[in-house]
């Protein structure tokens, strides 16, 4: 029976793709960044999961208006790399499992959520940054992904609660698969910025930190937030921080916390929180 | 529940909602046909004709031509596909950031924590 | 204030459309068709919808298996004619009210229906030739319409419990409309037919004079139904009447019929029922 | 709650799930670009150029020259994306469902209400 080993939280921010992509991870400026990460990749090595579910958002890299989904699932072998506007990173196709995704595809649906199921679709830095933060890619991802893509560009979004909710059926989703599979859930985004209008560039590292207290130890207090209150403690493009609660539904009520960090160079707070499941 | 109140607007913050998406249309069009490669050579190659395939009005067409980054988000361009338009006339995020504020890319850098993290 | 002022279900069979663009719907063939649609004709006159909410299904016209909307809303103002294969039909587009549409997304996706929100959407037979039944298009169509599409082709489909539900939300959702509308739903699809594999060309009226019985008054009883059954009972292909129950489900709990008809000539049972809301 | 039952097959019935889905990809896209003329009269003109943009084994590439629906739909072809090969092969959705059923298709309009009402 497959069952959820951790969950972890993280930014997904495009420019330490271009500095992982550059070999600058260990300059002044992403060095704070890197060592966040170290104990990560040990912890990982210890929980040892065969698949991870990747709560991320697409940036107009494969979706557009004409047709857009509140919940996309990726269900596919592989996914390859979307184009950005400046042409592909030197990275692999992402190695999916059709199978566990379609699974979860039939048990969501059935259990009344309203998905898109995809069969091709093109990864973005918010999938794709936070794979190069937890492994290596050469020479060949080391682990299969479920890509889930949350509408977080074109309002009306799903509600923080629905993002929560959506984590709780996903989890007996999970648990409902007979193969033996070890699963790590990962949401994406946030943390505090905004990137259009005057308002470029805003931060918020109080509101960061208490939503990294709520999100760990009472996570429905970010469920009952609406957008218009995230947009306004964290900026615009905050609203991201949903896909945590999918991410964090997805886990037990109770969990371990591992790591807890938080680094905010330029525009946005870069932050990081792994959670162990109580099972 | 109602997610958004229109009666609070946020300073200086432009939420992309169904309205700025409708308007904004067929600027997103545009802006998101240039993540294919061919279509940021026949953008750079000649823009007037490249608009002439996306039905532009002239001030949609001026707002680029311009590169009037603050004027194409209140005219409904998503950032997200905005950041395509930024690669395809070598405008970064954070030098289109600085114009929306109206600072000068060093002023913005200023701003920042670690300003050099670009 | 928006109001829903009555329901249809009607099924929406191609060759339908090929009668009527050929003039033939007084055929032998067509005529009880044609005759069972006369007082339906006076209906609409009487009940005067200024739009029609029409839950229908794509038909491998606009869209494709490597992105499968389980719901998908239109919010434009006008909706192309997709090919079906044989070139287009002489239609004109389909009028929307992109506005009315978008206020409908925001209320449902707010409300835990997850939506793909298309702005452009091209029709078939699916939304077409329940509208060549009840309107002349010429000059134009006179009457706006929201198109709102149901995955019935590829599995996982929504559950049928979950269509009735999203008719409930619907109305809902119509009623919070601040502008005078008279909102007409329809629901196309069925009766009991299958189109693929030996089994093709099962009918079985006895079931489908059943469902007509039961979607008027007993509605729960289908909503309870799971689309093995519908299948058993009906044909896979009968699965579409699915998308009744989201018709039912945006009126009232007790409901005035109208007309009720039913003709099977060929390989699906083709019938109608209109039914008109309590209020 | 569980919408279909595997271990309850229904007779000569090819529910499209997702497995079919997965092993028809291929032949439903190819399907699927028939809805556009200017691919349908490339499949007319040179079918087996044609195979070459869909990637199509060799298996499936003999089921669209033999017009097997029966075949096609076994191999994950979805009933409607085949209208569109149907279409574009002089078939119509009768005379697809009498070879399905195995018989001619007068032998098919025979068992109908109407077999005029085609
Ligand atoms: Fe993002
Ligand atoms: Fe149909």
């Amino acid at each position: 029976m497959a069952r959820i080993v951790g969950g972890m939280g993280t930014s997904h921010v495009p420019s330490v793709g271009v500095a992982y992509d550059r070999g600058k991870m260990q300059t002044p400026e992403w060095q704070p960044l890197y060592d966040m990460f170290l104990p990560v990749k040990e912890w990982l090595a210890r929980i040892d999961p065969t698949i991870a579910i990747i709560v991320y958002n697409d940036h107009g890299t494969d979706l557009f208006f004409d047709k857009y989904p509140t919940f996309a699932l990726g269900a596919a072998d592989y996914y390859p790399q979307g184009d950005e506007g400046y042409g592909p990173r030197p990275l692999p196709p992402v190695r999916g499992d059709a199978e566990f995704s379609w699974h979860l595809s039939e048990q969501l649906v059935w259990n009344e959520f309203d998905l898109t199921v995809c069969q091709e679709l093109a990864m973005d830095h918010g999938l794709l940054v936070p794979m190069n933060l937890c492994w290596d890619h050469r020479p060949d991802w080391p682990i299969k992904v479920v890509p889930l893509q949350i509408n977080v560009l074109q309002h009306p979004l799903p509600t923080a609660l629905r993002c929560w909710k959506l984590g709780q059926a996903l989890r007996k989703a999970v648990e409902a698969y007979p193969k033996d599979e070890r699963v790590l859930v990962i949401g994406t985004g946030g943390m505090s910025h905004q990137l259009n209008g005057e308002r470029f560039g805003f931060m918020n590292e109080n509101w960061d930190q208490q939503f990294l207290d709520w999100i760990e130890a009472e996570p429905e207090r970010v469920a009952q937030m609406t957008h218009q209150e995230l947009m306004e403690k964290g900026g615009a493009e905050s609203v991201e921080l949903i896909m945590w609660l999918t991410m964090r539904g997805a886990l037990s009520p109770q969990v371990k916390r591992i790591d807890r960090g938080y680094y905010n160079p330029m525009t946005t707070g870069i932050a990081l929180l792994t959670l162990e499941d109580a099972g | 529940m109602a997610q958004l109140e229109p009666n609070r607007p946020i300073d200086g913050t432009y939420v992309f909602d169904w309205r700025l998406s409708r308007k904004g249309y067929r600027l997103n069009k545009l802006a998101f046909s240039l993540s294919r490669a061919e279509n940021r050579d026949a953008f750079k190659e000649n823009e007037e004709a490249y608009f002439d395939r996306f039905d532009l009005s002239e001030e949609e067409k001026d707002l680029v031509r311009k590169r009037d980054f603050l004027g194409l988000i209140r005219h409904g361009t998503n950032i997200y596909m905005m950041l395509k338009l930024g690669a395809a006339t070598g405008n970064g995020l954070y030098q289109m950031g600085a114009q929306q504020r109206g600072e000068t890319y060093q002023e913005f850098l200023a701003t920042r924590n670690v300003g050099s993290a670009t």
